[in-house]
């Protein structure tokens, strides 16, 4: 918009018609050609913000307004808004109207008793707004003015590795599980007749681990699975866990005559006719 | 190849991520059992930092997180990478922005006291589909009306790890051209004043 | 400031890309009167190259020019930032679970048989898969049907030595008269929803 700025040295012959009055001139402050009024209006975003351009012109005191003065001009854009953008007067109007309200009770003589709280300055709350909206008007201005992503920083972002997109596996607390099986053991006994037997949990360790020992075709001999450097106990419930495993038919014990070595194998992998040899 | 430095390893992240990362976030890359402390992600944070010193990247700490972003100074060369230029707002959507970050949570009514003006529909749907305004709540009042705030996209997006980081709102008696455009430099004098509508963190 | 370095420029440049740029297109960040030589930004690149060893960003020249990548030794840490939250395990598959590691070796139809219902395929391939159970032999009965047992890698998890380490019903508060066989002598440490006192004796 800086031709308005430019434009202000214009001659001004007649520019506009208020009221049927021929208007030789624009208002003092208003260096404005009629073509470029409405930009003009533009900038200005609501009553409080011309009010502000108005008093900044005067350099006065927003404390200390002269409302006459003030009233005066602002009634001269006012005609000149309605002329060009009706639908923007309605806002100027009401301003224009608590304006001419301010001048009138100023004019007023002051009665003696009043109490300057009863009766304070009718400006002030208007000085209030002001102060107000030109806070507002210059932290836009603030905000605009900082700085901003893809204007003034730049995300930064580079090319991610290749990567296989891994599923996250749940995590699992003891005493879910825990939990879990105290639930599945109550439903056994209600709806079943189900035994849970009494098997220490080491002696279940060993079924698994003989078991795995024994993975695939191959005899085991028993010395082997019974380690004596477990000492006693190792031996009683690898023992134990030899002999629930055949109970359960999970292992074969084979001998090919008495007293000869005792082998181990898993079942169930191969016939047990085939894999004798 | 030996294990990469905790730094390095935030760095990879916050670059791959390209968006702003929270420390929690940043945990999360790790498994619990090896997971950093929050403090000692930070401590990491900072050597990053450091190291980033006059490089073409910083490490900058925004309303979401940490992010990974070219400094301002090297904006004069960076733009030169896109042909559009950003977009412009007008003075009505910063304004009202303005009276958000300032006063939120705050209804339409209360911004169109603010400003003397009615505000027009396409402001808010700017805003918010900008991302940076949403509605927080209603008031209970007659109507209910939607309170508005600022969100965190928000912050990223200007460069804020906070509301707190907004520049204060000016004083009313700082001297500042009105409307440079129309020619107007006039040195003010005004009497210093505070009030408490001068708080900028209501 | 001080005017930064070509290599700092150019690391800006790719960073605020996210994408590979050509030699050309990086020297049209500048004007064309001090555009450096084409050559003079491949120089430029291999020290910013070497600036960027074993860090979290490394350069790398592709097809259509230079682009910043998070070395693949990263990939193990950035990848965290793609994973989907994970789901819970069903109830099914947590029972499943608890039956195998108190009752192992232990074939399908005895789970079932435990927990009443028909066991989902899916249900043993979940844990297969997660590493916790394993088919440990076959059983010489009709069918040769494969028991199960726990791994090691379950162990782990839990942060348990043996399956002895396995806490007893007791800890959840059941004092189970109806099951001594599983009193096993463990200290007791209750959860407190569930302690003897909840649960009276029948």
């Amino acid at each position: 918009m800086s031709d308005t700025a430019d434009a202000g040295l214009l001659e001004p012959e007649v520019v506009a018609t208020v009221r049927g009055q021929p208007m030789a001139d624009w208002p003092r402050d208003l260096y404005i050609p009629p073509d470029a009024l409405e930009v003009f209006l533009e900038a200005f975003e609501g009553p409080l913000d011309l009010l502000l351009y108005l008093i900044r012109r005067q350099n006065l005191d927003i404390l200390d307004i002269p409302i006459a003065e003030i009233t005066r001009q602002y009634m001269s854009y006012v005609e000149l808004m309605k002329d060009l953008r009706l639908e923007l007067a309605a806002e100027y109007l009401v301003m224009a109207a608590m304006l001419a309200e301010i001048k009138s009770r100023m004019l007023l003589p002051r009665p003696p008793a009043s109490d300057e709280d009863d009766d304070p300055d009718p400006r002030a709350e208007l000085v209030r707004r002001l102060r107000e909206y030109e806070q507002f008007k210059e932290a836009g201005r603030s905000i605009d003015a900082l700085p901003r992503v893809n204007r003034d920083v730049f995300t930064g972002q580079a090319a991610a590795p290749a990567m296989q997109p891994a599923q996250r596996q749940p995590d699992v607390a003891l005493g879910e599980l825990l939990a879990a099986f105290a639930e599945v053991l109550e439903r056994a006994e209600m709806f079943t007749h189900h035994r849970i037997e009494q098997e220490a949990l080491s002696v279940r360790e060993r079924m698994s681990e003989t078991l795995a020992r024994l993975d695939g075709q191959r005899f085991v001999p028993l010395t082997e699975i019974l380690q004596p450097h477990e000492g006693r106990p190792g031996v009683v419930v690898t023992f134990l866990a030899i002999l629930e495993l055949l109970k359960a038919a999970l292992i074969e014990l084979t001998q090919s005559r008495p007293y000869a070595p005792l082998y181990l194998r898993s079942a169930g992998v191969m016939g047990p006719s085939e894999a004798a040899q | 190849m030996t294990e990469p430095s905790l730094e390095s390893i935030l760095e990879a992240a916050l670059m791959a991520a390209g968006e702003p990362l929270s420390v929690d976030r940043l945990r999360g890359l790790f498994d619990d059992a090896v997971a950093p402390s929050p403090g000692a992600i930070e401590k990491a944070l900072q050597r990053l930092a450091e190291q980033l010193q006059g490089r073409g990247v910083e490490l900058r700490q925004v309303g979401s997180g940490y992010r990974l972003q070219v400094p301002e100074d090297y904006a004069h060369w960076v733009s030169r990478l896109w042909e559009e230029k950003p977009t412009r707002y007008s003075r009505a959507v910063l304004e009202t922005l303005a009276i958000i970050a300032y006063r939120q949570p705050i209804t339409r009514g209360e911004i169109e006291e603010i400003r003397g003006v009615t505000l027009g529909s396409n402001i808010m749907r700017t805003l918010q589909e900008r991302g940076w305004v949403r509605v927080a709540g209603h008031r209970d009042a007659p109507g209910r009306p939607a309170v508005f705030a600022t969100t965190r996209d928000f912050l990223d997006y200007f460069n804020l790890s906070s509301l707190s980081e907004l520049p204060s709102l000016l004083e009313i008696g700082d001297p500042g051209p009105e409307h440079p455009e129309l020619d107007l430099e006039v040195p003010l004098q005004r009497e210093p004043s505070a009030g408490p509508e001068d708080d900028p963190h209501p």
